[in-house]
């Protein structure tokens, strides 16, 4: 129970756990963690900026070292030196904290997301609604971010922005619902061991139910992290730029980490609960060390593929307007995920927890054996 | 980390939201008060739960405090808010229409 | 040690975040405080072991009614508060309850109580605390057994609650074309 | 493995703490380096050019709130359908799923008629116009 990186690094040496031991470990993986996430945060923009590039046949990105990818170290630099400018109408208070909330909400999922089957620096009997909770910490920083501006187009920004990721976060829920029905804890470690490494024993081809409820999934995540085509409380041709039109500098920065980040986080979700998570074909490496690097491999590289679509989902579909944004959320996605999870329950009873590939192999095997 | 200092916790929380709810005029600030009363009573529960009792039951109450308080919230904004919009205010004395 | 830290910071959120509630004049400001104090609160559900009252408690608050209560001040005009409430010193925040001697005559009477009530509940705890280490057991299997068997009854009555406040206020906050006319 | 139970959440608090330090110390650090020569037209809120009319923390459309509310009671219903979504597989292994999928469906059910309700009364429209009575029947009144 409650497996983590500390218990995995001190079973590897065999050693027993004191608090000096417990509190360096998780020091550097967090070190790391946190690094890694600043890095893909750099690089998700300039991944953006060149995958748009491709598709609008552009360059991009090209001159700030091979490929301009240094490019995303060049603008942190661009953005420390800038001005901090504070609106003299704006709320300061407020104005400060709102930033904090959003980078400690994003950066407090992080602690659930599973990356290894060793490397999950807390696996939380609560974790899919652990990670609910903290993550709308960043509707309350995106609302008082558009408030304390005092500005028109941050105040709209805000409200947009605020009832758009509260909205969305109704599907989300009741999508991981059917997850965890199918798997019975809510703990990410426990929803990952109920699936395989093939595609076929993913929770995504558990049952026609689960098939939906992934897209239904994908889609509210997309809004929830405010990215195209539900990009409305930052929309570019109606609002400025939305709630961060007052934000400077580095304070700018911090949101744009944050949903750089917050993209991943989402990502990673949908992976570890739809797609297998660190789950690798034929068990390849098994516990030891190298087995590790495989899982890691194999959590990496769907989130990326994951996260490729949402960019190019970004620069491939219009924008929504905003009436059409809530009659999506509440006239289809969350009547089909409430339909869904009571679907997926209904298979559950029925078919006593088997998936469609089980049943078609049970029903192939059975009528070739009376066939015989 | 005994019962005690939980109680005390409570009590603390609990007496804020009652000074709370004495002296601001605001009704939207009366509501965050007993928004910080229902947490008192919450933090009772589960510290009853955990330290006198064992079992789960405790947990189960607070679970619907935090419901009910979550319905308290919504339809008191509402009254509040309809309220703002026929009277222009949201002090307190002005809805003493039924006082003679 | 690091139970002692947890605890000890969940409970200066949760006081002080209370206390700032109270002494803050600006609603906004209050409401981030109240933010603080619900997060301090989630905190001492964790070093009670109820994790999945934590997780519930930063579900329902911080991302429902924290926002709701942000919409409803901005709705009502920002929640600045008129001059006459904007009490500077801190001895008005006590209620008037008539002369000195009823504020004496009060003050001994709560001593009284609280020592009287205080001695009871240490004696109580003393005798029944179940000594050992916190149990992190799944509590949300347990809580999940409890709402399907023992409290069915709550459990299905509160979807009838949730009910019944949605329609309420739904109807409550409609914008109807009486007011709009009239502002216009 | 680990010295106490609650160490497993040492990752969350640290790195709620790091999201805090880290806004903190960028800001601190950019102290040192970033120019500081603010005036009055640099200072006012971007309001493409024009100089702005008024405060921004004005009253704000009802519609806002209504969808807020309808989030708070699915919210509050996803946190009591968690706990039951987890047994339901256990309770299915022991031949008690029936009832528990008939409980789920009547806590559904419930739940659905208050969003049919909202729905059929227009509240999940964003944009939503009545007909003025009488004498101005002629124009729909737009919100």
């Amino acid at each position: 129970m409650n497996d983590n990186i500390v218990s995995y690094v001190l079973s590897l040496f065999d050693t027993a756990p004191t608090p000096l031991l417990v509190f360096l470990i998780f020091g550097v993986a967090i070190f790391i963690l946190v690094n890694v996430m600043a890095l893909i945060g750099g690089l998700g923009t300039y991944a953006e900026r060149k995958i748009s590039a491709d598709i609008q046949m552009r360059q991009g990105p090209n001159r700030v070292g091979p490929y301009g990818i240094l490019q995303f170290l060049a603008d942190g630099v661009k953005m420390i030196t800038k001005e901090d400018i504070i609106p003299s109408e704006s709320n300061k208070f407020l104005f400060t904290i709102a930033p904090i909330l959003c980078l400690s909400g994003v950066l407090a999922t992080l602690a659930v997301i599973p990356i290894s089957s060793g490397f999950i620096l807390t696996d939380l009997n609560v974790g899919v609604f652990y990670l609910l909770g903290v993550s709308s910490l960043v509707g309350v920083g995106i609302f008082l971010g558009g408030y304390a501006s005092n500005s028109k187009w941050s105040m709209l920004g805000g409200m947009r922005g605020a009832s758009q990721i509260i909205s969305y976060e109704v599907p989300v829920t009741i999508s991981i619902l059917t997850i965890v029905l199918l798997a019975g804890s809510l703990s990410f470690k426990e929803l990952i061991s109920g699936q395989g490494g093939y595609p076929w024993t993913w929770y995504v081809f558990h049952n026609p139910f689960t098939f939906v409820s992934f897209f239904i999934y994908f889609v509210s995540a997309l809004a929830e992290t405010n990215r195209a085509p539900f990009d409305l409380p930052e929309a570019e041709s109606e609002l400025v730029s939305g709630y961060h039109t007052e934000y400077s500098g580095m304070r700018f920065g911090f949101f744009a980490l944050a949903e750089y980040i917050e993209v991943f986080v989402v990502c990673g979700v949908a992976v570890a609960l739809f797609l297998g998570g660190y789950k690798v074909p034929f068990g390849l490496g098994g516990d030891t060390i190298f087995g590790q690097f495989f899982q890691i491999g194999s959590f990496f590289t769907k989130t990326f593929l994951l996260y490729y679509v949402v960019i190019w989902v970004r620069w491939t579909l219009p924008r929504l307007r905003v009436d059409q944004l809530m009659s999506i959320c509440w006239k289809y996605l969350t009547p089909i995920a409430l339909f869904n999870l009571v679907g997926t329950a209904t298979w559950i009873w029925l078919f006593e927890n088997k998936s469609m590939v089980e049943l078609l192999m049970s029903a192939l095997s059975g009528s070739g054996s009376t066939g015989h | 980390m005994t019962l005690y200092s939980y109680l005390l916790i409570s009590l603390f929380l609990f007496s804020c939201g009652i000074i709370v709810m004495i002296s601001r005029k605001n009704i939207i600030a009366m509501l965050l008060g007993i928004e910080l009363i229902l947490n008192a009573s919450a933090i009772n529960f589960v510290a009853y739960s955990r330290f006198l009792s064992g079992n789960i039951d405790g947990h189960v109450m607070s679970l619907f405090i935090i419901v009910i308080a979550a319905a308290e919230a919504a339809v008191g904004l509402g009254i509040v808010i309809r309220f703002f919009q026929l009277k222009e205010s949201i002090h307190i004395d002005s809805a003493a229409e039924l006082k003679s | 040690m690091f139970d002692s830290f947890l605890f000890y910071l969940s409970a200066f959120l949760t006081c002080f975040g209370a206390v700032l509630v109270v002494l803050e004049r600006n609603l906004m400001h209050a409401c981030i405080y109240l933010l603080m104090s619900l997060i301090g609160t989630a905190g001492l559900y964790f070093t009670l072991g109820a994790d999945f009252l934590a997780a519930t408690q930063l579900v329902v608050y911080v991302g429902g009614v924290v926002i709701l209560m942000l919409f409803a001040i901005m709705l009502t005009g920002g929640g600045l508060e008129n001059k006459k409430d904007r009490l500077a010193n801190l001895l008005s925040y006590i209620p008037p309850m008539g002369s000195l001697k009823s504020y004496i005559w009060g003050s001994i009477t709560a001593v009284a109580f609280l020592s009287f009530s205080i001695n009871i509940t240490t004696k109580l705890v003393k005798s029944t605390e179940i000594n050992g280490s916190i149990k992190i057991g799944p509590t949300v299997e347990q809580i999940g057994v409890k709402l399907l068997t023992d409290h069915v009854l709550m459990f299905e009555l509160s979807s009838v609650l949730l009910l019944g406040a949605l329609i309420g206020t739904a109807i409550i906050s409609r914008p109807s074309k009486e007011i709009f006319l009239e502002r216009k | 493995m680990l010295t106490t139970n609650m160490d497993i959440y040492i990752p969350v608090v640290a790195l709620s703490a790091i999201g805090v330090l880290m806004v903190a110390g960028a800001l601190i650090v950019g102290h040192f380096l970033r120019p500081k020569n603010p005036n009055k037209l640099k200072n006012q809120p971007y309001e493409c050019g024009e100089d702005p009319v008024g405060s921004a923390w004005a009253n704000f459309n009802i519609r806002f709130y209504v969808v807020a509310l309808i989030f708070i009671i699915f919210d509050v219903e996803g946190a009591l359908m968690f706990p039951v979504a987890a047994v339901f597989k256990k309770f299915n292994e022991v031949g008690a799923g029936g009832v528990v999928l008939l409980s789920i469906l009547v806590f559904i059910a419930v739940l659905v008629q208050g969003i049919v309700y909202c729905w059929k009364k227009g509240d999940l429209d964003w944009v939503k116009s009545f007909k003025v009575p009488d004498s101005e029947s002629a124009h729909e009144v737009k919100e």
